[in-house]
Parts: C-alpha cells; structure tokens; sequence
C-alpha cells in the first residue's frame, strides 16, 4: 500500500444511524444507502442481487462503484434512481427515503437501446430539457446540439438512434444526460463502448463539469484507471451476492494527476485488492 | 299524438307504405282529426329487428310477416306491451319453386334437393312448407323436409335457382322474387301458399301495442284510415302504384314488372287479416306459440272486426 | 403480470402508491391473519380476483335488468341462468355449443396455418409481401356477405362454405399482426438467426416465431374472437341445414321465437367459452411471454 | 420497405439471389435504357407494382367469371366495372359510400380513442388490467346480434345504436393490440421515461404510443377493416332512418332487386375505399415506424 | 517507434490483385477485403460509413480492428459476416466472395440483445451446436455448459437473458460463440462490458483456444493493450468516413508478453499514433 491511498478498509465502518434532529444539524448526504438489499423475484424463488450494501455520498462528492461483472452495480443504481425498491434496508435523498425515480436523479443507463428510437438525437437530447426542465423547444434544442458538439456528434444531430454505432449512441446518452444540468447524476458505465481517445476527452469534460457544476455522482465503472481519476471515492463490490468489499478515497487524484506515478500506484493497488481474491472466475 | 315513427321491410310486399308515403296520407288523415302528425320512415330488415325494434319502443308501427307477429303476440299477451294487428298487406301467395324437372309434387324430393327459404325452420315460408309436409305425409311429419331446408335469403336463392348449378334446387319464394324466377323456363312451381292453407292468406302485416293506440287514439285513426285509403288506391291504380314504389325505393327495376307483380290475379288488397288463424293453429300445434287463440279476432284491434276475415 | 417484483417502473408505480405496503403475497398464506389482512391475502390469486369482476358484472346486469323491467328485450341475469341450465339439461344448448366449436376451430386452425405460410412467404420475397398486403387490405373489410354466392358456386353448401367464410374472417386480421409482429423482430436476433445459417423455413420457426410470439398471440386472441363473431352470424344466413345448428342458430331460433331467456343463454355459452380460452391464452403467455421477458 | 438498402439479413438474402444485380433503383431513370431495364426501372416504384397486382386479380376475376357464365351469382369484371361507372354516375352510390363513412370514421375513433384511455388506466394500474382482459374476453366474441336488443332499448334506432355496435367492434381488437403493443416497449426506454418524471397520460404519449407504434398501426388497420364489416351488416338490421342510406343499404337494395353487377360495385367501392386507406396507413409507416428502424 | 513495432505503414500498401491461378499456387488468405467501401442508405441519400479499406487475414492469424466511435469497424465484420453489401470493393473468404452469412462465420455482436430471450442461458449456447453443428442435444447441452462454466456463469445455466446483467449477457454471447469451435471468429468488442479480472481471465481463455484451435480470428476492440495483446495484426482506422490509418504487426506479444516493457512500449507506440492527430474530438 502506498500512501496515496489515503484511508482503506477492508470492512467498511457503518455508523450507527444518526438522530434525524442531530442529522439535519450535520450536512445531510445527498445520497444513502443503509444496509440496502436487493432482490429479483424470478421463477424458482428470489435471486439476491446486493446484500447489506452501505455508503453515503455528500454533496458534490463523486462516489465511483466498482466490481466483477454481476456483482449488482447496475442493480445499485436502479435503487439509487428510484426503479427498485429495497427488500431490506434503505435509500434515502438529503434524508428523505426514495419512493420512485425523478428528474432530480438523471440517470445514463448500461444499455445501447435508451434513446428513444422515435426521435433524432438532437431530439433525444432536448427531450428531458422539454419534459422535465420545461425549457423552449427552440432553447432545448440548442442546448442539445451544443451538448452533442461536445461529445463529437456534431455529424449525427438529425440521425435517428438506429442509425448510430454502438459508442455513438453512448456519447449521445451521455449529451443527453449532462444537457439536462442534473444535480444528482448516476451513470452506469457510460464509456465502456468508447474508444481510448473519445473516452479520455469525455472523462475530462465530465470531471470540468463537475467542477463547474458542483453536481454529485454515482458512477459505475469496471475499468480501475478510471475508477480512480473519476471518483472521489471508490466503493468496491464483491458478487454472489453483491457485498461491500472495501472503499478507498482517492479525492486527491483529478485530471492533473493522470499517469502520475502516484496515480499508477493506486490504481496497482485496487488493482492487486481484486486480483488477490484469486485468479479464479468470479 | 302528433308523431309516428313507422318501420318497413323491403319489398314489393309493402307498396301501400309506399303510397301512404309518397301521397303524405297519414298527414292528411291526421289533418282531418285536427292533428299534425310527424311521421318517421324507418327500414329494417328482418322481423327479428323489427320485433325488437317495437319492444324497446324505438318504433310505432311494425311491419313483419305473420310469423314474427305471432311470436311477439304470443310472448306479450296480457302484458303492457300487448300488440295487435292493424292491418294486413292484402293476400299473396308464396310458391315453391323448382328447377328439378323431376319434382311435380312435395313427395318427389330426394336429399340431393335443397330448399331455400329465410331462416330454415323459423320463417313464414319454412312454417309453409311444414304445413304442406303435415298435409302430404300426415300428423306429425311437419318437420319431415327439415333436414331438406337450408337459410338463405329471398335474392341469393332466386339467384341460384335461376343461375342453377347449385346444391339449391328448391325455393320458398315470395314476391316479386317468385315472379323474377317463373320468367326462367327451367324454373316450375310445385304449390302455392294458398293450396296449403285453403285459400287467399296474408303473409305479411302492421301492429302496433294495444298502449300505443289507447295513448295516441288520433294519430292511431289517421293511421288506420290512411292504410286503408292506400290500400284501397293500390288496388285501383296499380300502374301508378308501381311507379311509386320505383320511385320511393329509387329502384332499378322495371315499373310494368312491379305493375305486373301488383296485378298479379292472385293478390287482393284488403286490410283483414286472412288465413291466420289456421297459421297461427299450426304453429301452436308444433309448440311455437303457447297461447292457442280461438278466433283471428283475438289479435287484431276492433276496427277490422266487422269483415270477415280468418 | 411479470413474475419480477422488481421490474422498473411497476414497481417504482407501486411504490408511490403504497410505499408502506409489503410486496403483494403469492403461495403462503400468513400464519395469522387479521381479517384485513386474509382479505389482501386472497385478493392475491388471479382466480379470486376475475370472481370478484365477473361477480360485479352480474350484479350489474342483474340491477340494469329488473330495473328496465323489459324480459322480452333483456331478461335478468338469474333469469338466464336459469334458462341456461334448463338449455343443458334439455341437452338442447351443449350439442350446439359443441358443433360450432368443432367448425370453429377447424377454420381457425386453417386460417392461422395459412396466414402463417403467406406471411413467411411475404418475409421472404418483398413483391409477396406487397401482394399480400394488398390483398389484406382490399379483403379484409369485406364483410361475409360478400363471399356467399362464391362460396356457393365453387364450395357448394354446408361446412365447406363455412369453413370459407371463417377464414376470410380470421386470415386477414392474423396475417396483419404475424407480419408486424415478424416485422418487429429485433435486428440483431434476426442477424443471429442468419449467422448461425438459419433460412426460410427454419429460420421463421425458430427466430421469428419465437420472437414475435407477443404480437402473434395477440393476433391469435383477436383471430379467435372474431372466428366466434363470423360463426355465429354465419350459420343464421349460410350453411346450416336445420338439423345440426351450431350455437349460431341455437341463438337465432331462439330469438325468432323470442325466448330471449334463452338467447341470452347461448350468449353466456360464447362469454363462458371466451373467458376458457382466455384463461389457456393466459397460461400459454405466462410460460412464454412474460417469463422470456418479451412482454411484461 | 426500409429505406436502408444495406438492412442486414434482407439485403444478404437479396445478394444471395441476385448477387451480381445493381441495387434497385429508386427515383433518377438511367440516362439510356435497354426495354429489360426500362422495365426493372419502372418495377422500382410502388405504384407500379400495385397495379400490375390489381390488374393480374382483375383479370383473374374476369377469367372466372366468364368461365362460371352466371352473372346472377358472380358478374364479370367489366359488367362490374360499367354497373360501377353508372351507379355513380347516377349519384347513387357516391352519397352512400359517404354517409357510410362518415359514420364509419366517427365510430372508428370513438374507439380508438375509448380503447386508448381504458389501455391507459389498465397499464397503470395491474386490478384494471385485468378487468380490462376480462372484459375483452367475455365481450370480443360476442357478435353484433347480442347487442342489438340493448342497443335500442338505451339508444333507440339511428346513428347512437350504429356507433355502439361499431364501438363494440372494434374497441375490444384494438385494446388487445395496443395492450400488447405497451407491455412489449423495452424496459429501458420505459425507465428512461419515468427517468425525466413522467407520469400517467404523459408518460403514455411521450413513451409507450411512440414505442409501441408498430403494435397501434397493426391494431388500427385490423380495427379499420371490421369497422367497415360491421357498419356494412349493421346497417341492413338497423336499416336507415328516413332516405340516407349507406353503402350496405346500398348493397342490400341491389341484392334484393337481384342487380348482382351493382351489388358487386358496391363491395368494389368497398375495395377501393381498402385500397386508399392502405396507401395513407402505409404512407404514415414509412414516415414514423420505417424511418425509426421499429419496423423494417 | 520501438523495434517491438515490427511493420508500421502510415498507408497500407495495396498489392494488385494476383491472378487467380497465382492465388491458388500462394497460400489463399482466409478472409480479404479489397477497396471495401460500404454505404447506408439513408433517407438523405447514402452515407459512407466506411471506403477503401483493404487488408487479408491468413489463416490462424488474428486481425484486430482499432479506431475512434463510428468509424467503421462493426460495419466492417459485418460485410466479413455477409450482412452487408460492399458499395465498391470486395471481401472474400477463401477467394471466393461473400454472398451471404453463413455458420463458417461465427460473429459475436456488439450489442447486449444478441442472446435469443426465449432461450435459457444453456440452450443460447447450445443453439447453435444444434442447428449449425448439427449435434444431439445432450451433448450440445453438455458442451454449452462447459464453455459456460468457463466464462463464469455456472450459476446462471437456467436463466433468461433478460435477467442477466451487461457483461453477464457478453459473457454468455462469447462461451456461445466460442462452444462452436469456429473457423473463422467475427469478435465486436466481446469484452467491453466486463470488469478487469474478467476481461483478463477471457483474454487468456481466448488466446489459448486460438493456439488450440487454431481458428481466424478478427476482433474489433478500443482498448490499445488489449488490441497489442490479442492480435497478430493492428489494423489502425479513422473516422469520417472509416479509412485505413495505419497497420501494426504485433504477433510477437502473447500473454507471458502482458505488462513487460516491450509491450508497454507498443502500447504507447500506438496511443501516440492516435492521438497524434490532435485531442480534438473525432
Ligand atoms: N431483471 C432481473 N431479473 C432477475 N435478476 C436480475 C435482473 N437484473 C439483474 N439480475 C441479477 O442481479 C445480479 C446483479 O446484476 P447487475 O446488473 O446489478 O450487475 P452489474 O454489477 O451491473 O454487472 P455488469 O457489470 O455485468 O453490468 C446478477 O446476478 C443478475 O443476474
Ligand atoms: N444501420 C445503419 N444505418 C445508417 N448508418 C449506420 C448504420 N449503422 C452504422 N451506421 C453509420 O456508419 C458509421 C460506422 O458505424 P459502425 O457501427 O461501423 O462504427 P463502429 O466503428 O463500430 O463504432 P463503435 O466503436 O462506436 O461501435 C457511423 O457513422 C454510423 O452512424
Ligand atoms: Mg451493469
Ligand atoms: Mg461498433
């Protein structure tokens, strides 16, 4: 262990819940999660997806999840979002428990087919604009096609989704979602289909507006470099079922800190922490 | 009082509706009796809808053949919605008609023949034909030629019998269609409706529910006296009466073969219902009726009762 | 209802509505129950929950009826059904209600067998395609009258002309949802099907098929009941020699005679069909559809 | 068709049958054409195909015809065709085909827009849902006849009764298909929508319409045709107040005077009207569904 | 540039077509394309997703396909499987062209939905054994569990897809492509969706099979490592429309090469190479 790695728990500690009185004193977390379990009905009885999963993310703090595939990060956001409810434990918003998804929550999903087949990407983007921020469409729509110059579709604005490749419609999922100037973004491995160079560019704008923008974040990823220069905290998950695994801090590094040695040095870390499980299948 | 909503049936049948119409009788009538009386034309096909049409109050006056009438007669007797007869359309036969050279009487069929008629084993004509098979093979082989009798309405089965080449050989028929079809060479009659029941009969009539006429007596007269009147001028002027009918019914067919039809020697015009009663006997006898009326008058209103009717 | 608990945006639903509320109970019934609770528990079955709907239309029907007070229009709810059990015990109703279902379902099996070879040959072949539609929508709104001197010329009278006049009623409706339904397949499971050398045939019955079942049970469900509607109008004009009436006729003879008692019987028959069938569609959607995750 | 030529599996299967064929030409003519060319430029264009169809169904009707020999039953295409060009010429048939129509169209989206809303409540709420099912199952078998009695008793005769038993006729179809249509939209676009806060009718026009589109355009043109099958028997039992008399008293009147040529213009009006609809649903398929890549 | 880069071409060198009689005498390359251009058709007339890109895979070779978002890659194998029409040029297989797809031709897809829904997880995998391979169905079944088990999913054998996470499904789509035992391997970004140990896991699996087998594979992929690591050949393209950039070989490195300075090396070679052409975006 290096000691950029600032604090590292192999358990993470759960505080006791706070008195509410007490709570507001204190900044309440925009987001958390308290012993949140997650199960899916199937046909031969229930299947648990997350078990016991505990965190809290503060106010422009950007939370990044990390595991083996199937380990339940996508089910944790869907929690966080509003689309599942707990089967135990508790999500909550500045204190209040989650009763469904919002616009307060933007959510960038895993899966290619969230735009909307039905409108071009310009529309795409302007949508949630128009809807949910109630803005012009004239507004909207420059808006849109500035968010998606930004992404690198300034071709692609009257294309339709099924006209795109694969990373295309990620960018444009991507526009979408920073278009909408959220104050709470869950983005569920947003540059998995992208290649080197965009993916760079696209992690320096988001980390910019971030900034700019002071929104919080909840980020799935599986790559560890990423991990590390997007979060400001890194929440590690094992599977079967998904389990807290350890959580780092890694506030320190930003875009200034890419390929610095202190950076390769976190990222070997998390990356033996994985890998000591056991080159075994997960 | 002051409105009338009548419904009509298709056909040649019911030209004096025609010339009530065309000739604005009912106005007229009403006039007289110091009321103006809107009338309503409604057409409906089938005295099924017609039936139905009058118990749920949507219709005034209903047209239908005998059959019907009896049916709804039967089920509506001592109820507030009793219905009684107003008038006949006047007596026409019903033939059953051939293109099988082999079939000179009803006992000649094979079961290669079908006979047409509208709604096998429940129409006027069906119940026709099982009075014919009562007579020719004695009580209680009404139903004998039932396996024979197949639905099919008036036009398609004057259609196959002239166009032949179908299982169809065999028609119920009734005006003008009997007509149509005697002008085929190939086509023969095997009885009419009047060797079965034993003389002139009419097929076909207009009720209404006892309510109607005690709650709108004038409307009811202008009614009765305007049916009577038309009937009256059809029988004297059936040429104009054919261009009526051409005219109302916007039809397409020959003006002097509606003449012919109406003037047909076997017609006659009158209001009183004839051949009912022994109509409505047999169908009692089968079960399709309960109530076993003794006389016609039973079910037709007073102001037929004074003819001899039957 | 999809067998997740946890699917988007149902829940999600659910969720607001009663977020205090556990999820809805399934198998076991609770140890001990409050009597609100046992309520909640058995409102939990499929089968309880359509008796208390079929139970609320009769009651409704009961109530409209007495108070229009016209039987010879429509009669009570407990008239009917006591006309509908004296219908069986005459053993009038059930040989009739056997008859129409034995035609009705060799049509729709004919209909739906051929819609399927059109529609695969339309997949196939654009022009057939465009054939076929223009065959569909000159057709399909033709009401049967339009085929009864055809019939008769070509297929004389009985089954044959019945069986004629079912398919045109059943073929075209089916032929439309199978196409669209086929046309709806995702692209890359139609690439999947072809890289693994799947064709015509094969490749309808084991990519197509399987993932257009939603709509093409959908067309099977609208097929059927329209297979009902066209038997039951068809054998009163067409075909039915008087003695092997089907339900058809059981109907019209009765409402000829105004025993409408009875005719509101042999309706009850066609709605107690309806509701059967509907229940094995139910099954056949729970075990495919809706467990593959293709409808929810 | 789909507006991409390079559409996956279609276009293989298409170089597999004519690999060394150009792709088919769409609008420019080539400068210079072979007779064979100038055909298979011609062949390019949708209109042409249509009408070579009709032309080769036309001709195929008058070969029959003329073989049958029995314009009673089954008039020649031609006689068809002057009986047709006289019936309107004589205004008799344009009027009819109008006033069908326009009660057509007014029962059509009476429905639609009835099966819209009930789909809409039973997609937000499960219990309706399944009442919804139900319902569609007693009642879509039901033939037009079962409502004929209540129909007048509650409307009386005329326009009020024509339009319930074309409610009737096309509202339980169109549910089914739009139903189906809404539980087959992706999850995720579902998510997506409930993501930006939509809710209820929003939720359904912004999301499930859009991406259940294939599914409604299949459910509306099925609805269309019975409409038309309806209207045109419903209107030979409810007859006609006063002279206004649609297409199927048209029919019915020709039938009776035994003009079976006129008869059979009135179904060709029937056929054309079909036609028409088809080209508008068609025009509205390529410019939503196609061009969304929802439907090939 | 390192020595470890063996060939480097800014411009691929395009050899006149030899004569057939010639080909055949010459080791007849498995798949080749020649001045392949491809359009889409759109409804503002053809875009050009890709034009004049020329290379020939040998057999047992591995090319892999690298370049920015939408430029052209999937579009490329999928003209290798047969899906897609050259606007101009020619891909062969064999020396023969391609007309069509077909089972010779094994592809992975790029995106989630390739899994057939109505099939469990096994029979996904086994479906092709039976209709291509023409196996019995326990044995199908048998060797559709085992390439199962080797991906990670022995817990999932009986469930749908739709229940499955991203890289489950991915996952799932490789064991089902890999249990045919291809000749020729058509891979779209297989491994995008998984975590780090996963994806290093698979690469290894991946690689001995082709040692094993020996099949041809070409592989579409935007992360550099895993390119250098998994091809024998890099084909560099760029974007607007897909246009040959450059191509590397790599044969050299396997996977005792993983992580050593030579190949870090190349790595870098090629990122440079990338993003020598400017952080802008593509
Ligand atoms: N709709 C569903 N129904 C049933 N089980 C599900 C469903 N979605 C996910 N699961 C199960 O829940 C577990 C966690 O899935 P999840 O999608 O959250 O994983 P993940 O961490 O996002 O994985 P990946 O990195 O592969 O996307 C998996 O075992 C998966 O099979
Ligand atoms: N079906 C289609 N119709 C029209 N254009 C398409 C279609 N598929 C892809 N394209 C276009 O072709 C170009 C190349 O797409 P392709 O999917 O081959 O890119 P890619 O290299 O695979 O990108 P990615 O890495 O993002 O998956 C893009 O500009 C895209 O918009
Ligand atoms: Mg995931
Ligand atoms: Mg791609």
């Amino acid at each position: 262990m290096t000691a950029a790695v600032a604090r590292l728990e192999t358990r993470p500690q759960i505080l006791p819940a706070p008195h509410p009185a007490q709570a507001a004193v204190q900044a309440t977390p925009v987001l958390e999660a308290r012993g949140l379990t997650l199960d899916y009905a199937g046909a031969k009885g229930r299947h648990r997806a997350v078990e016991d999963v505990s965190f809290s993310v503060a106010a422009g703090e950007r939370l990044v999840l990390l595991g083996p595939s199937g380990c339940g990060k996508s089910s944790i956001l869907k929690a966080l979002a509003g689309f599942l409810k707990p089967a135990a434990g508790t999500v909550q918003i500045r204190g209040k428990a989650i009763t469904g998804p919002g616009p307060d929550r933007i959510v960038v999903f895993q899966e290619f087919d969230q735009l909307l087949p039905w409108k071009s990407v310009r529309d795409n983007v302007a949508f949630p604009l128009r809807v949910a921020r109630k803005m012009p469409l004239k507004e909207a729509r420059a808006r849109a096609e500035a968010a998606l110059v930004k992404v690198g579709l300034a071709r692609a604005l009257d294309a339709y989704p099924h006209t795109l490749s694969g990373g295309m419609k990620q960018r444009a999922a991507i526009a979408r979602a920073l278009a909408t100037d959220p104050d709470v973004l869950l983005m569920d491995e947003p540059f998995a289909a992208l290649d080197a160079l965009t993916r760079r560019t696209l992690q320096d704008d988001l980390l910019a507006l971030a900034e700019e923008q002071g929104f919080t974040l909840v980020f799935v990823t599986h790559a560890i470099d990423e991990a590390v220069l997007i979060g400001t905290r890194l929440h590690l998950l094992a599977a079967h079922p998904g389990r807290t695994l350890a959580t780092f801090d890694t506030a320190a590094f930003g875009i200034s800190a890419r390929g610095t040695p202190a950076f390769e040095a976190v990222v070997r870390d998390v990356h033996n922490l994985i890998f000591a499980d056991g080159g075994h299948h997960v | 009082e002051g409105v009338l909503r009548i419904a009509q049936q298709f056909g040649t049948l019911y030209t004096p509706f025609h010339v009530l119409r065309e000739k604005g009788l009912i106005e007229k009538h009403g006039k007289e009796l110091g009321i103006d009386i809107k009338v309503e034309w409604i057409r409906l096909s089938g005295g099924g809808a017609v039936n139905d049409a009058l118990l749920s109050g949507s219709i005034d006056i209903a047209s239908a053949g005998i059959g019907p009438f009896l049916t709804i007669w039967d089920k509506t007797r001592g109820t507030a919605q009793e219905v009684k007869i107003v008038g006949a359309f006047g007596a026409q036969p019903n033939f059953l008609l051939t293109n099988n050279p082999n079939v000179k009487t009803i006992k000649d069929f094979t079961d290669k023949d079908k006979i047409a008629t509208p709604a096998a084993g429940v129409s006027v004509q069906a119940r026709i034909l099982q009075m014919a098979a009562e007579q020719a093979f004695g009580p209680g082989n009404a139903k004998k030629l039932d396996p024979l009798m197949v639905t099919l309405p008036h036009p398609d089965a004057t259609a196959a019998l002239i166009a032949g080449g179908t299982e169809i050989t065999t028609h119920l028929s009734n005006p003008p269609f009997q007509n149509q079809a005697l002008k085929d060479p190939k086509v023969h009659k095997v009885f009419s409706s009047y060797d079965v029941l034993g003389g002139p009969a009419t097929p076909t009539v207009a009720y209404t529910t006892v309510k109607f006429r005690q709650e709108n007596p004038k409307t009811y007269k202008a009614f009765q006296d305007a049916f009577a009147e038309a009937t009256k001028w059809v029988d004297e002027n059936k040429k104009e009466a054919a261009e009526i009918y051409v005219k109302v019914e916007q039809s397409k067919l020959d003006p002097a073969f509606i003449a012919e039809v109406l003037s047909d020697p076997e017609v006659t015009y009158t209001l009183v219902p004839l051949g009912t009663i022994k109509f409505a006997d047999f169908m009692n006898r089968i079960g399709a009726i309960k109530n076993k009326p003794t006389s016609w008058k039973e079910f037709t209103f007073e102001e037929l009762h004074s003819a001899s009717g039957s | 209802m999809s067998d997740t608990t946890v699917s988007g945006s149902g829940l999600a639903d659910a969720a607001h509505a009663r977020s205090t509320e556990t999820v809805r109970p399934r198998t076991e019934a609770p140890a001990r129950l409050s009597p609100r609770a046992a309520l909640g528990w058995l409102w939990g079955f499929t089968v309880v929950r359509r008796a208390v709907v079929l139970a609320a239309l009769a009651a409704l029907w009961q109530v409209a009826a007495v108070w229009q007070s016209n039987p010879l229009l429509f009669p009570t709810f407990t008239d009917t059904m006591s006309a509908l059990a004296s219908a069986l015990s005459e053993g009038d109703l059930l040989p009739a209600a056997l008859a129409s279902l034995a035609v009705l379902v060799k049509g729709y099996v004919l209909a739906v067998a051929l819609a399927l070879v059109l529609v695969s040959a339309a997949i196939a072949v654009p022009f057939l395609k465009e054939v076929l539609l223009t065959l569909t929508a000159m057709f399909n709104p033709l009401p049967a009258i339009a085929l009864l001197p055809l019939a008769m010329l070509w297929l004389g009278l009985g089954e044959a002309s019945l069986l004629l006049v079912m398919v045109h009623a059943v073929l075209w409706p089916f032929a439309l949802a199978a196409l669209t339904g086929f046309e709806q397949v995702p692209e890359t499971q139609r690439l999947v099907g072809r890289n693994y050398g799947l064709k015509g045939l094969s490749y309808v019955a084991l990519i197509l098929i399987p993932a257009a079942l939603p709509s093409l049970l959908s067309g099977l469900k609208i097929a059927w009941a329209f297979a009902w509607r066209t038997l039951i109008a068809a054998e009163l004009v067409f075909g039915v020699s008087s003695r092997a009436g089907g339900l058809g006729w059981f109907i019209y003879r009765n409402r000829n005679e105004l025993l409408t008692d009875r005719v509101f019987a042999g309706l009850v028959t066609v709605i107690l069909i309806g509701l059967a069938v509907e229940v094995l569609f139910r099954a056949v959607e729970q075990r495919t559809v809706r467990r593959w995750g293709l409808q929810r």
